[in-house]
């Protein structure tokens, strides 16, 4: 392979393209919230960062959209391995394989919509709850949404993820050859159980984890359907920096930057913790 | 290599030239003109309007009718934008510290906070209202029309329409809907779970309506902002929201964050009541079928608040002169008239009816009835002022941290 | 036992299809009846009857989606064969995956203020660059699959038989990667066709999409004309579906499968 | 068949390639006649393949010359040198039938159709592959396939062939048809050819001039005789067991009866 000395400027532009937004936001947020820019300027402050990081809400936020990622993810995980284990090589044949991609096709807007529909006091569950005699009044249903547990958005973000992480599981499990590898398993003597939880699990994780974990700081900064089903409070940071930009009292933007810029930064940390991981690992077997 | 490099350049310079036309030179300032003269530099051109654009009626009415009009008669298109209140204040905000010299915006449709934050950060035009020849029409004396949120608009806004908060509920679920704080309070009693308010404007705007009715004097709420009545008032507030709130809807630990939703809960029947801003609403609702035929609008006897909303001007709108035509055909006797039939908004007018020629007073001595609410006549004597901005701005502030202990 | 269990996932997939078409056609329905009392078009009728026309805005929905899509693959294409070949392949991979972690919103909030320096926000095209970012880096993640080796061995062959830079690319990448590469169209343009965040911060309320009607709709709480708009913002996807699975089933995922093979 | 007079003698001048820091190639010189094979022999790992790519322009040298003929062509794009060079694996285009992978060359070049046709038709027969034109690589043998590779190559012509173990993946009948085929095509069409192989039989075989390569260094023999001569190319000890196996002493010789592939 040839690498000339001469810079790729599709490289430049892949790094530009890529960081380049990110970090141009970043200096720009650090700048506007510690006084130095934007019409509340009056030069170098430090009192808006005291102001979030003195504020319990902000460690809220942060640690309720940290839970909601980890149980969205979690929850869809659990769903998605029970579904495998249960129906097995028929979610790859008939009707089912076709609409499994359905869910694929549904934005977290629509998502969220439809659960409103389904899960709210009022919604389709509620009614046929009704229907079958168990609840008399929408307030005898369980509270699903706009509750602080956050139950909506994990039942949305599982309709949203779950058919994607069969698709995953289905694929990471062809190429890593799970069911030969159950199969060995078997033959030395493993029960059905023990060949799942000792094999075929995992097997799974271990290929699948560069993955989740991307796909769990993605859950993590979710904005559609906390917006549409989430509660008041705690809100997820996404919506939470929203709500602060576009407050009337203007004087809470330098606030919203602030809380915008210590979520990115702890995005961005968890990303590069994990790809520096990676390389180890691969580094790892490499030498091994 | 070097063709690849030229060419990502001329994207790039493609791409900021595409976007960075502006207008080369800033037109006359139109105060300086007179009406004829401000109408032939309107010509031609295009006003871009922001206006909240969640309902298909109002939607329709803009569309339909009001650009048409103002094509045909004065040259103008009229470009319709969806951004409302804070997200106006933010664009504008933003563009003014973006060292923009033309704003995207001409004309925006505002009131209350937005139009108190746009006057702090200097983003109107004005006062240019004295220039429109239809403003002859405005009844000025009017208190609920001539000041917004008690700050007096002095020229920077043009009235468009004047409403009025109401109780909406189902008669058929409650035929004696409780009209003051006290029976809606036993009636909440009666049915827990059944009633909840939402924590958006409509929502803040009831509980400042529950504020006049706690209120000692009359004058409480009236002037501007004194700290010391508005914490008195608001503990009164927060205290019959804390005798009723385990009998509210989910318990009051949460509420619908805005009158969309509570809406949507009144329509699915999950609670009995919502409320609207708007008292030509209902109609519209039921019409639509979004609402049940049964559904009525009432009034809290111990007072509910009546505002206006208005429409400015951009101070960095390089389209001031169009943008003033269209503000003037906006209170046009003929538009007022066909923006107060609920089949087409129900809004309700801000002209002075006796001030205007006969034929037009006869016409909207018969227009804008409605069914599913009250007439105007009827609600006016509960009407109060909207106090000064910084009650709602308190007031949304105090709920969040009292209420929801965010 | 397992043939009940796969009908119920059935069920349960279908039913928001059905539910959403169902609140398009009810006029009203109201607590606690299972089903709509009526059906009618009129949520249809409004809605393309609406403010600017819904046609203008599935139109300019399409075309951004359509516009992003065409840039991001092309760009993408040739970005992710220098990413295959350069040395720090994994710290560039986790560069790309950089606006994706910090999310759109945080993005949307931070890039405002320079999009409207540039005159950017506010305008089409601005909200189609800031989708762009996302959709590149999509598109670069996904196509960086391809540059395998035999790829890689193919490119060299067609170079030594005589094809040049231009031929290599017209007579041999494209049509290698022309599965791929339709995928990876249909994904970036779903990217800025379901884009709600970036509209609604980097568009400032004046760039129209369907998502933006959808959620104006919710918010004005006529849910009716949020399921008609949710109908529309499905077909596209839905369809492709009919046509071909593969175009939904490849995800952000795919290259990171792609290098645990390896 | 034409022989093609413009095919020019090969001229390697120290030639060196470093990778990575590491030198890969040292200065390396050799010469290859008009119309012969040379047979490089050389262990694995030895840098043969580098020097093949080197040739073929798929890596930028350190320093060094490559003319052929008066010719230097070490500055020109891969597709310019007239080299072709042929992979150990036969790589098919697997977006065209087997007619279009034999045409790939002529249209790049602009043939008109009918000459094409003549070219691409008269190729199959010599390949004995006619009748095969509208199949895919897959529907295939390994040999098949490397004579499609071969004949991909051939009908274009070029001033140099280059092959990267070319029969390594056949079993031992199919590359013993496929070497008397190359032999008698290379003759027929005036070919100039480098082989690298680490099978002594395949390069005898093939062979018209021979080099031994260790360690990035290239050591070219005077004939066939001094190639033979040498002990470090194995030929004496192989011919040692060949003749004591005959001769029933097979344990003896059996232990170091390894070719330079181990």
């Amino acid at each position: 392979m040839s690498r000339s000395r001469r810079p790729d400027p599709w490289i430049i532009l892949l790094a530009t393209m890529s960081a380049g937004p990110v970090l141009a936001g970043l200096v720009f947020m650090l700048l506007y919230s510690t006084g130095q820019i934007g019409l509340l300027a009056h030069g170098f402050t430090l009192h808006y960062w005291r102001v979030v990081l003195d504020d319990r809400q902000t460690w809220i936020t942060l640690a309720y959209s940290l839970a909601m990622g980890l149980a969205s993810l979690g929850a869809s995980l659990l769903l998605a391995l029970a579904l495998q284990a249960a129906l097995g090589a028929r979610l790859r044949r008939g009707a089912l394989r076709g609409l499994l991609f359905v869910p694929l096709a549904v934005p977290p807007l629509v998502a969220a919509l439809l659960s409103v529909e389904v899960l709210g006091n009022a919604g389709l569950l509620a009614r046929l709850a009704h229907a079958l005699g168990w609840i008399d009044q929408p307030g005898d249903f369980p509270s699903l949404l706009f509750t602080p547990s956050g139950v909506g958005i994990v039942l949305a973000h599982m309709t949203l993820v779950t058919p994607f992480l069969l698709l995953l599981l289905d694929r990471l499990g062809r190429n890593a050859r799970v069911a030969d590898l159950m199969q060995v398993a078997r033959t030395l003597g493993a029960s059905r159980w023990q060949a799942w939880r000792q094999v075929c699990l995992p097997v799974l994780m271990r290929a699948g984890m560069p993955v989740l974990s991307v796909y769990f700081i993605a859950l993590m900064g979710a904005f559609e359907v906390p917006l549409l089903v989430g509660a008041q409070y705690p809100a997820m940071v996404s919506v939470l920096i929203q709500r602060r930009f576009s407050q009337f009292d203007i004087s809470t933007r330098p606030e919203a930057y602030v809380l915008a810029s210590l979520y990115a930064c702890l995005a961005m940390g968890l990303l590069l913790a994990l790809f520096a991981w990676r390389g180890r690992r691969e580094a790892g077997e490499r030498a091994a | 290599m070097r063709r690849l490099w030229l060419s990502l350049g001329a994207l790039v310079a493609i791409v900021i030239a595409a976007c960075g036309r502006t207008p080369s030179s800033t037109p006359a300032d139109p105060r300086a003109q007179d009406w004829s003269q401000i109408q032939s530099a309107a010509r031609g051109q295009t006003v871009t309007m922001a206006m909240w654009g969640g309902d298909p009626a109002i939607n329709a009415y803009m569309r339909d009718y009001v650009a048409p009009q103002v094509k045909r008669a004065d040259g103008i298109t009229l470009r319709l934008v969806p951004a409302q209140g804070s997200m106006i204040v933010n664009m504008l905000m933003t563009e003014v510290e973006a060292g923009r010299q033309h704003s995207a915006l001409d004309l925006v449709w505002i009131n209350g906070e937005t139009f108190y934050q746009l006057h702090q950060i200097h983003a109107l035009y004005g006062p240019f209202t004295a220039k429109l020849p239809n403003q002859h029409y405005i009844d000025w004396n009017n208190p609920f029309i001539a000041y917004d949120f008690q700050q007096p608009v002095d020229g920077y806004e043009m009235p468009w329409g004047n409403v009025q908060l109401l109780l909406i509920t189902d008669t058929a679920r409650v035929p004696s809907p409780p009209t003051d704080p006290a029976a809606l309070a036993a009636w909440i009693h009666a049915h827990p779970g059944r009633f909840t308010f939402d924590t958006g404007f409509t929502g803040m705007s009831f509980l400042k309506s529950l504020m006049y009715a706690f209120a000692d004097r009359p004058g409480d709420l009236r002037g501007p902002f004194d700290a010391k009545t508005y914490r008195r008032l608001r503990d009164k507030v927060f205290a019959w929201i804390d005798s009723v709130r385990t009998d509210l809807w989910h318990h009051g630990e949460t509420f619908p964050a805005s009158t969309a939703q509570l809406h949507q809960l009144f329509a699915n029947g999950e609670v009995d009541f919502t409320m609207s801003f708007n008292d030509g609403e209902v109609d519209n609702r039921v019409d639509s079928g979004l609402f049940p035929a049964t559904a009525r609008a009432f009034v809290l006897h111990t007072g509910t608040l009546q505002n206006s909303h208005y429409v400015g001007i951009v101070d960095r709108s390089v389209h001031k002169a169009a943008a003033m035509v269209v503000a003037n055909f906006l209170i046009s006797p003929a538009a007022q008239l066909k923006k107060l039939d609920p089949a087409v908004w129900g809004d309700g007018t801000v002209l002075d009816v006796a001030r205007l020629p006969a034929p037009w007073r006869q016409r909207f001595a018969v227009a804008g009835t409605r069914t599913h609410a009250p007439l105007r006549r009827a609600i006016q004597p509960y009407a109060r002022r909207e106090p000064a901005p910084e009650v709602m701005i308190e007031l949304t502030r105090d709920f969040r941290e009292r209420i929801l202990h965010e | 036992m397992r043939r009940a269990l796969a009908w119920i996932l059935s069920g349960m997939l279908v039913l928001p299809l059905v539910l959403l078409v169902l609140l398009s056609l009810a006029r009203h329905w109201t607590w606690p009846a299972l089903l709509p009392a009526d059906l009618q078009l009129r949520q249809w009728r409004d809605l393309f009857a609406d403010a600017n026309g819904l046609g203008t805005v599935v139109l300019r929905s399409l075309g951004m989606g359509i516009g992003v899509a065409v840039a991001a693959t092309a760009l993408g294409f040739a970005s992710s064969r220098s990413l295959a070949r350069h040395a720090r392949q994994g710290r560039l991979l986790a560069l790309l995956h950089l606006p994706f972690a910090v999310s759109p919103v945080v993005l949307g909030v931070s890039l405002l203020y320079a999009f409207l320096r540039l005159h950017l926000a506010g305008h089409l095209l601005g909200v189609m660059l800031a989708q762009l970012v996302f959709a590149y880096a999509y598109a670069v993640i996904l196509l960086s699959g391809f540059w395998n080796p035999r790829a890689r061995s193919l490119e060299e062959l067609a170079s030594s038989l005589g094809a040049g830079r231009r031929q290599v690319w017209l007579h041999v990448l494209m049509p290698l990667a022309r599965p791929l590469l339709g995928v990876c169209l249909f994904q970036t343009f779903l990217i800025s066709w379901f884009d709600y965040a970036l509209v609604l911060l980097i568009g400032s309320g004046q760039v129209a999409t369907l998502t933006i009607t959808l959620y104006q709709y919710f918010s004005s709480g006529d849910i009716r004309l949020a399921a008609t708009c949710a109908l529309l913002l499905l077909a596209p996807p839905l369809l492709a579906l009919g046509l071909n699975q593969q175009l939904l089933s490849a995800t952000i995922v795919t290259h990171l499968e792609a290098h645990d093979d390896d | 068949m034409t022989t093609d007079a413009s095919s020019p003698t090969l001229r390697v001048d120290r030639l060196g390639v470093q990778l990575g820091g590491q030198v890969i190639l040292h200065d390396v010189s050799f010469v290859v006649d008009v119309h012969t094979t040379m047979a490089v022999i050389g262990a694995s790992g030895c840098g043969k393949t580098t020097l093949l790519r080197a040739i073929a322009g798929l890596l930028t040298p350190a320093h060094g010359e490559v003319k052929l003929g008066a010719r230097r062509v070490d500055l020109l794009a891969p597709n310019r040198r007239g080299i072709v060079y042929l992979n150990q694996e036969p790589l098919l285009f697997p977006h065209l039938d087997l007619f279009e992978n034999i045409a790939f060359g002529l249209r790049l070049r602009r043939l008109p159709e009918r000459q094409v046709r003549e070219r691409v038709a008269e190729m199959l027969v010599q390949l004995e592959l006619d009748g095969m034109e509208r199949r895919h690589a897959h529907a295939l043998s390994g040999g098949q396939r490397q004579r499609a590779a071969f004949g991909r190559a051939l009908v274009v012509e070029p001033a140099l062939l280059l092959l990267d173990e070319p029969f390594s993946n056949l079993d031992p009948d199919t590359r013993t048809s496929m070497q008397d085929l190359f032999k008698q095509l290379a003759r027929r069409r005036g070919i100039t050819a480098l082989l690298v192989t680490h099978d002594l039989k395949e390069s005898m075989r093939m062979g018209d001039s021979f080099a031994m390569m260790r360690g990035g260094r290239v050591h070219a023999y005077a004939d066939r005789k001094a190639f033979c001569a040498d002990p470090a190319s194995g030929v004496e000890r192989e011919a040692a067991f060949w003749q004591a196996f005959t001769s029933g002493d097979a344990q003896v010789s059996g232990c170091d009866a390894r070719t330079a592939d181990s």
